[in-house]
């Protein structure tokens, strides 16, 4: 991996409220520094993360995403991050047969009390990222109405 | 075109020393549908809510967002500036520009670009907030408290007192839990059973506790107001409705050599007991680990003996349901053991000992009526050994943090033996010693100078055995770092004070959150230092974190206040961030076609079944429809629903789906 | 097939049902046919070649009426009408299931049971053509997917015959005809394509029966049919279920287990 | 029954009676031990205070060559270097410190031997050979000293219990003998001092024999050729710091199991200790 | 109007020719196992067994999704970029059926019905068409039923009846095709007088035109569209197959200050084809949306535009998943 200094990875982190949401608010209050690179859409729970928003965001110029709830037991609503797990790992299975990049997807369970996990899940994503590259074979082709324009680029 | 109004807070100094503020409200003061967008250097104060009433008013707003703190902490602050000011509050959304911003980046034009696209992000999404109105449900006014210790009997009762019903489930044969094993307390040396003892009588005979010793929580469902708890009964073997308690039973049981818990090993008891003399109720339960005839078939010398049949045998525990509106978690907390310490003898030496053994040591109702003997040899220690923080603030053993109640119990349990020992001597070896609290400095100061209790200020490194004596191996960090190597007779450990076991397990039944020591997690350090993130869920007492009894029963008393402050209402005002199936004109009806996929998936059994019928009564579809008083709002039904026909207010596809694009349009 | 004929106009001409859904001889192979009177059941065939998924039309009121009606159906409908009876789509009351079993003996189903007793003995296995082609995507590398799925992408127009095809596409509004927001873009272009066809491949998860309709019905022969297969054959010992075995456990995605697998996250 | 074996200096002088008794034992349990190829010094010297990358290329070097030789599992009977070794397959297990370690090393290294010392051998591999071939049981009291090395830290060496092991004494009862419950199985030696300051030496080393007197052992059993040395080779300025002085031999557990075994004196190197033992 | 010959070699020259003119040239492929046109290069590229391309030139012609036009806003203000004609490339389409070359009529008919389509017409400007007679046909072809023929030359600007020597008669129809000519004058030679129709298929005429219009014409109510409906899955394959089929639907492609408005391709079959905001839809059953399938081919664009809405090509009940035989179909009408 060739690390690309230049490129500013853009990278959302879809969160639940009751635990990353607040973790991240942990690592606020504790003054804890990452890079500026992701910014936190929140959600009730992981369970609400439609996987077509994840769809969504890389066709719309995203590098990376991260998807980050509570840990497994402690879903303020019991089990919706059980859900996620299981969409998650069926979402990767398709993503990969389709050979979508699947290394972009960064998920995490991140408690209400790991704020420096926070901290750390973000400059550990953005780096990877950062490594990675711009999500160029996705984002070129979001726009193309015809198959010609993809064709003539590879 | 959306009139949204955008104020954005400096917090002091705590956002616009890196965020450019102005800057901010400038650019977000240019976007498309933002009416009005201004700074200020706190938001949260009435001139700054003030602002945002008035510009409600003068610009008609149909949507204003603030750039402030966490909404986490402030959104029903703003919520509630808005509705005042005639917008319903559910078009008021916070961007978090300190926790998730100021923070966490240095000053930078990134970090003012970021505050600008969260700032962005809630004006697209507010754009598509739609007017909601709270939801109203009943409350059934009767509390469960779990645990019935100090904490869960100050609980009951306060609340019981506000003429409200509780349910007080203990999972011991008898309520009292620690308190009711320690001699006496700090600093007024009065005995802890005397205090104690009344109060539990008083459970017993109020008219609106229903005590249930002996019993677990099982499940917990629900939501504020209205729960509906299972609670285990374990199975007594002993008809409590006609046991009169005389405790003949006991007296005959043949096996007399189980380790007595409330003793802490110390002294036996029988397999038919009552853990103490004073317990409450004071009818015993067979214990079927070890009673004769559950192991081997064949005994029922107690049957023989009770004269008015109360034994039986084939009992099996039994689940109730009780619907309840709060709950009060009172579960306490437990000490690590003497054989958490390798260092000093992994347990296997019986003179090394707990600072609750040493209670019981000290205490009358102990097994040595309160003489301090050895428990190898009955003799009684001329010099003794305390040690502080034994496991607490020692990141080495997994327990950073101070245990806060062993300084002040290490100086009375010196103090007691100096009372009762004469001519012993006592060291304590201490890191620090924390006696804040009224009167509890002089507690100390008495110790050391009154009764002339060694203090020593190191930490011991080793404790071992030879010729019948514990050769304690410590440092004085005071004198120069000298080693000091002490004979002693007995040592206590002031050992770390640790969640209960068994808390992990309650706090996933009830959906309460816990810290990584498994106390249970109050919903703010300071300001919500009884709740939970789980609405109607409380907290009393050390099952948060190690306390002493005063703090303990406050707090019970504080989380009595809320439970009786919920209960003054009939109706409860839930916020609307509810699952809604759409209804649409005919011929749809609905787009929902009734798989009822999300029936499985909901974890509040909120999804129903509605027929939606014609004119004529012929049946159109079968759709789903939420309980809106089930639904706790998590959405896990509308990421799944296929045909997108369930959505949740306040977190609405639309909702999200502008807020995720306008952070990637340019 | 003589059996099926006549046990078809017999139920017809007595009024049991007013509909017998089945295969008729086509331009180049078989079609289905909708038999609504004891004459056309002279019509009716029922071989090997017969492959329409005929669930596809059980789910439509407007065609097959308020009464109770037949349908005569090979394992894959089979599977597909066990996976419709889960998610609640059908009445037993209503329905009666027709098959030829491997004896040439014809079998009459009624309930979820007895056709999941049925299916039972049926393993799902790759066809030829499906080994062939899914051991070639196996094998390739994740760009090498990414190039081969775009290129196929490109030739779709989203004439929805996967979906038009599809017994489990049921919804009265598919997801790509909800605007508020638009999830998914409606036009026909090689990314609009593919996120079609993973929003697909997404709703088939643990429910897909890899009855090939979606695959049969690309006019320009796409092999869509090998995602929703793959991800069927992928997800099973994943979550536990039997492929082409649907069971009355709710969906994959809508139930879960404690130690699913989760070492993808951090 | 084969396996790796790094001897390491110490088992090449000054304990060669260390050497001698392993191997004896070894032959006599059908193990075989196979040195590991062109081996090197462990960095058990003031290396791994003095510069990291050294301290850990040191043991990788030598856990690379076993790799190379195939040996999926070496005995390292010398405890600093047991020590050594485990400490470093541990920190090569963080992926930037490895990667830096094999491009110093120019060599493979993955990590895959597993790295025992000597009473895990006896101990998985010895312990019922060991019953069936008693032929003269070790009926001694004695005192099994463990050290610091052995042990410590216990979250990476994860081996026995770490203030009170064990795993010395259930082996001399195995062969007979009767082990003293004592406070010094894991005090230290002085072994830091063993040439700078030999007066803490002979302190330290004092507080230990005398307990161990004091409680009437006949032997000290050790599993570390400093404990050794410090104990038996320092005997002179010991008994100076003690009232009584003190005549208990210091034995290597391998010698006590070899006698048990009907090993001769001999062949255990039994001869080559300053205290004489006579046991 | 004219006649020429052209040897095999001479084909294989003016094709190069056309090639090297820089002009896109499309032709039929057989790839992925079907065969329908693609941008090719060389004339070994192009198909050779087979009846009938899956898709129309049609596809070749007018992009599945073009760009209307697109928009900026930048500081309040719009900047907007029209459809620019001159972006077409200029394309020769080789090796055309009859009866898709036929197709253009009824496109240009619906398209320029009452306002001018300016792309529709952008792209028919800048493309050329060299068709072939057929000299095979299949079941599903019923040109001669619908006032085609296999030598049809409507909407060709080069015809070609390839002949048994591998040289082909050449029949110039246009200036275009003139143009075509042009790149490579030296290798069509005089027309050898060779009958073009000794070489076309023999398709026999399955059905009377006016027949079955003036059927249709009192069909609207009738129960056949339910009856030969039933089985549709309403599905957009035969639209999107067919040459003359017309449907488009109108999408915004909007990302926050920028977008674009875009045509795309529609099918009179799907059921939200006419679907009002209401909830209410005219064409609610698949027997409607059928019915106005066949009577706007049939009966609809005859009276109003003067052209059958059907070319006879068959790619409708080739491609369709539930053999939605067109012929048959319109056959059983005619024998009402």
């Amino acid at each position: 991996m060739s690390s690309n200094t230049d490129f500013e990875p853009k990278i959302i982190a879809f969160v639940c409220n009751w635990c990353t949401y607040a973790g991240a608010d942990l690592t606020g209050t504790s003054r804890l520094k990452y890079a500026t690179n992701v910014k936190i859409v929140r959600f009730p729970c992981t369970g609400r993360i439609d996987f077509l928003l994840l769809l969504k965001s890389f066709a719309q110029g995203a590098d990376g995403v991260i998807v980050s709830g509570c840990h497994p037991n402690d879903c303020h609503y019991t089990s919706g991050n059980f859900h996620a797990r299981r969409r998650w790992i069926a979402f990767r299975s398709v993503l990969d047969l389709m050979g979508v990049d699947i290394r972009r997807i960064q998920y995490s369970w991140v408690s209400a009390a790991e704020g420096s996990k926070w901290a750390d899940l973000v400059n550990n994503t953005v780096a990877d990222i950062r490594a990675l590259g711009p999500y160029a074979e996705y984002q070129k082709v979001a726009d193309y109405l015809e198959k010609e324009g993809y064709n003539e680029e590879a | 075109m959306s009139k949204i109004g955008v104020f954005i807070c400096h917090c002091g100094e705590n956002i616009s020393a890196t965020v450019d503020v102005e800057r901010v409200a400038r650019e977000i003061g240019g976007m498309e549908g933002v009416a009005h967008a201004i700074d200020y250097k706190y938001m949260c104060s009435d001139p700054g809510q003030t602002f945002i009433k008035e510009a409600v008013k003068k610009y008609g707003l149909d949507g204003v967002v603030v750039g402030a703190c966490s909404p986490r902490m402030h959104e029903p602050t703003f919520r509630r500036a808005c509705a005042e000011a005639g917008l319903n509050p559910y078009l008021c959304e916070m961007a978090n520009l300190r926790e998730h911003c100021s923070w966490v980046h240095e000053k930078s034009e990134e970090t003012t670009e970021k505050a600008i696209d969260l700032v962005k992000m809630l004006v697209e999404k507010v754009k598509k907030n739609k007017p909601l109105d709270s939801i109203k449900v009943p409350v059934t006014k009767k509390a469960l408290v779990i645990g019935g210790g100090i904490a869960g009997i100050q609980a009951s009762l306060d609340i019981a007192n506000t003429g409200h019903k509780v349910i007080l489930v203990e999972r011991d044969p008898s309520i009292g839990g620690h308190m009711s094993q320690l001699s006496e307390t700090f600093p007024t040396l009065d005995c802890s059973q005397c205090i104690l003892t009344p109060r539990m009588v008083e459970v017993a005979q109020h008219p609106n506790i229903k005590l249930y010793t002996y019993a677990e929580l099982e499940s917990l469902e629900g939501f504020i107001g209205n729960f509906k708890a299972k609670i285990r009964l374990k199975a007594k073997s002993v008809n409590y409705s006609t046991c009169t308690g005389c405790g003949a039973c006991i007296q005959k049981c043949p096996v007399k050599k189980i380790p007595s818990e409330f003793n802490a090993g110390l002294g036996t008891r029988t397999a038919i007991y009552v853990p103490f003399p004073q317990a409450v109720p004071n009818k015993p339960v067979i214990d079927r680990v070890n009673c004769n005839y559950y192991k081997r078939g064949a005994c029922k010398i107690c049957e023989k003996t009770c004269q008015v049949g109360s034994i039986e045998w084939d009992k099996e525990d039994e689940i109730i349901t009780e619907e309840v509106g709060a709950v009060v978690l009172a579960t306490g907390f437990d000490v690590k053991g003497t054989d958490f310490f390798p260092e000093y003898g992994y347990g296997q030496y019986k003179d090394v000992l707990t600072g609750l053994q040493f209670e019981r040591l000290a205490s009358a109702s102990g097994p040595t009526f309160g003489e301090i003997r050895r428990p190898s040899d009955g003799a009684v220690p001329k010099k003794i050994v305390f040690i502080a923080c034994a496991g607490s603030r020692d990141p080495a053993k997994g327990i950073p943090y101070c245990s806060k109640i062993c300084c002040m119990y290490t100086a009375k349990h010196a103090m007691l033996y100096q009372h009762k020992v004469h001519d012993g001597e006592s060291t304590v070896f201490y890191m620090d010693i924390r006696a804040g609290g009224k009167n509890y400095e002089e507690f100390v100061r008495r110790a050391i100078e009154e009764d002339t209790v060694n203090y020593v200020r190191g930490r011991v490194a080793r404790v071992y055995e030879k010729n019948g004596k514990l050769i304690v191996k410590g440092v004085d960090t005071l004198l120069g770092g000298e080693q000091v190597e002490i004979e002693a007779d007995m040592v206590v450990l002031a050992t770390a004070g640790v969640a209960n076991c068994g808390s992990e397990q309650l706090a996933q039944k009830l959906h309460v959150s816990y810290d990584p020591y498994h106390f249970f997690a109050e919903a703010h350090p300071k300001l919500k230092p009884v709740e939970t993130n789980t609405a109607g869920i409380y907290l009393a007492g050390a099952c948060q974190a190690p306390k002493d009894i005063p703090e303990t029963v406050g707090m019970a008393s504080g989380a009595a206040v809320k439970v009786a402050a919920l209960f003054s209402n009939d109706e409860l005002v839930r916020e609307p961030v509810v699952a809604v199936v759409n209804r649409l004109a005919p011929p749809l009806y609905s787009t929902c076609v009734g798989c009822f996929m999300c029936e499985t998936a909901c974890p509040y059994n909120a999804i129903e079944h509605e027929e939606i019928k014609g004119r004529d009564g012929s049946l159109i579809r079968n759709s789903a429809r939420v309980n809106q008083g089930l639904c706790q709002g998590c959405g896990t039904c509308v990421a799944f629903c296929r045909s997108k026909s369930i959505d949740i207010q306040g977190y609405t596809n639309e909702q999200v789906y502008a807020e995720v694009m306008s952070l990637l349009n340019d | 097939m003589k059996k099926l004929r006549e046990r078809a106009a017999e139920l017809l001409s007595q009024g049991v049902v007013s509909l017998v859904l089945g295969y008729e001889e086509g331009t180049k192979r078989p079609r289905p046919l909708f038999c609504r009177n004891s004459v056309n059941a002279e019509k009716l065939i029922f071989d090997s070649r017969c492959i329409h998924n005929l669930a596809v039309y059980i789910t439509k009121k407007e065609l097959v009426g308020k009464e109770r009606f037949a349908v005569t159906a090979p394992i894959s409908t089979l599977r597909s009408i066990m996976q419709l009876f889960v998610e609640n789509q059908l009445n037993e009351e209503k329905l009666l299931v027709l098959t030829v079993d491997l004896n040439g003996e014809l079998r009459e189903f009624t309930t979820f049971d007895e056709i999941a007793a049925y299916v039972a003995q049926f393993e799902l296995k790759r066809g030829e053509r499906e080994q062939e082609l899914l051991s070639k995507i196996e094998g390739m590398t994740r760009e090498e997917r990414w190039k081969f799925w775009m290129e196929e992408m490109s030739h779709c127009f989203k004439c929805y015959a996967c979906r038009s095809a599809c017994p489990l596409c049921y919804c009265s509004k598919c997801v790509v005809e909800v605007n508020r927001p638009q999830w998914i873009n409606p036009w026909p272009a090689p990314l609009a394509n593919m996120e079609w066809h993973i929003n697909r491949a997404m709703h088939m998860v643990g429910r897909c029966t890899a009855c090939g309709a979606c695959g049969d019905a690309c006019p320009i022969g796409i092999p869509i049919d090998l995602i929703t297969r793959k991800m069927m054959e992928d997800m099973a010992p994943e979550f536990g279920y039997i492929p082409g075995q649907p069971a009355k456990q709710g969906n994959a995605l809508s139930t879960w287990k404690l130690d699913d697998r989760e070492q993808f996250i951090r | 029954m084969k396996i790796g074996f790094y001897p390491g200096c110490s088992l090449t002088g000054s304990s060669r009676e260390y050497n001698e008794s392993v191997v004896a034992v070894a032959k006599a349990l059908d193990i075989e031990l196979i040195e590991i190829n062109d081996w090197n010094c462990c960095g058990a010297t003031a290396a791994h205070a003095m510069n990291e990358e050294l301290s850990l290329s040191l043991p990788a070097r030598i856990m690379a060559m076993a790799e190379k030789q195939g040996l999926t599992e070496v005995v390292v009977p010398c405890a600093a270097c047991y020590n050594r070794l485990k400490v470093t397959q541990h920190e090569l297990e963080d992926d930037t410190k490895r990667s830096r370690v094999i491009d110093i090393l120019k060599m493979p290294y993955q990590g895959s031997s597993r790295i025992i010392n000597v009473l895990q051998l006896l101990e998985m591999y010895g312990a019922e050979n060991i019953k069936a071939k008693i032929t003269r049981p070790f009926a001694h009291k004695v005192a099994c000293y463990y050290g610091c090395l052995l042990v410590r830290p216990h979250s990476i060496l994860k081996f026995d219990r770490v203030e009170d092991p064990q795993s010395m004494d259930t082996m001399i009862k195995m062969v007979g003998g009767t082990t003293l419950d004592w406070a010094f199985k894991t005090e230290c030696c002085g072994a830091g001092f063993s040439v700078s300051r030999t007066d803490l030496v002979a302190k330290l080393s004092g507080n230990i024999l005398k307990d161990a007197a004091d409680r009437g052992a006949e032997a000290l059993i050790v599993a570390c050729p400093m404990c050794q040395s410090n104990l038996d080779m320092r005997r002179g300025a010991i008994n100076k710091t003690l009232e009584t002085p003190s005549d208990i031999p210091v034995i290597y557990i391998t010698q006590a199991i070899g006698l048990a075994l009907g090993l001769s004196a001999q062949e255990l190197g039994l001869k080559r200790h300053f205290v004489t033992v006579e046991l | 109007m004219e006649t020429k010959y052209i040897s095999q070699s001479g084909i294989e020259q003016w094709f190069d020719a056309i090639v090297t003119s820089g002009k896109r040239v499309f032709a039929p492929v057989n790839s992925r196992g079907q065969v329908d046109f693609k941008p090719v290069k060389k004339l070994s590229e192009v198909a050779d067994e087979y009846i009938q391309t899956t898709q129309s030139i049609k596809a070749s012609v007018y992009p599945k999704a073009e760009v209307l036009f697109s928009y900026e806003k930048v500081n309040g203000k719009v900047n907007l970029t029209d459809f620019d004609p001159e972006s077409v490339p200029e394309t020769v389409l080789w090796k055309v059926h009859p009866c898709d070359a036929a197709g253009f009529k009824p496109l240009s008919a619906i398209f320029n019905w009452d306002t001018t389509d300016k792309l529709h017409n952008a792209h028919l400007a800048k493309t050329s068409v060299i068709s072939f007679s057929c000299s095979a046909a299949d079941e599903s072809c019923f040109c001669t039923s619908v006032n085609g023929s296999p030598g049809n030359t409507a909407g060709s600007d080069i015809q070609l009846t390839m002949l048994p020597d591998g040289g082909a008669i050449v029949e110039i129809l246009s200036p275009k095709g003139e143009a075509l000519v042009a790149l490579s004058p030296s290798v069509f030679v005089a027309d050898k007088g060779e009958k073009k129709e000794k070489y076309l298929v023999d398709l026999p005429v399955r059905f009377n035109l006016e027949e079955v219009n003036a059927k249709l014409n009192k069909a609207f109510n009738s129960t056949v569209w339910k009856e030969q409906s039933e089985r549709c899955l309403g599905c957009g394959a035969c639209a999107f197959v067919c040459p003359t089929c017309a449907c488009f639907d109108i999408q915004e492609d909007a990302h926050g200050s920028k977008g674009r408005r875009i045509r795309c391709w529609d099918a009179c079959g799907f059921a939200l084809f006419t679907l009002h905001t209401s909830g209410h839809n005219p064409r609610e059953h698949q027997s409607q949306r059928w019915r106005q399938r066949i009577l706007h081919k049939f009966f609809y664009m005859p009276e109003r535009l003067s052209v059958v809405g059907c070319t006879g090509c068959g790619r409708c009940s080739r491609a369709c998943p539930v053999d939605m035989n067109i012929l048959e179909h319109i056959t059983s009408i005619a024998k009402q």
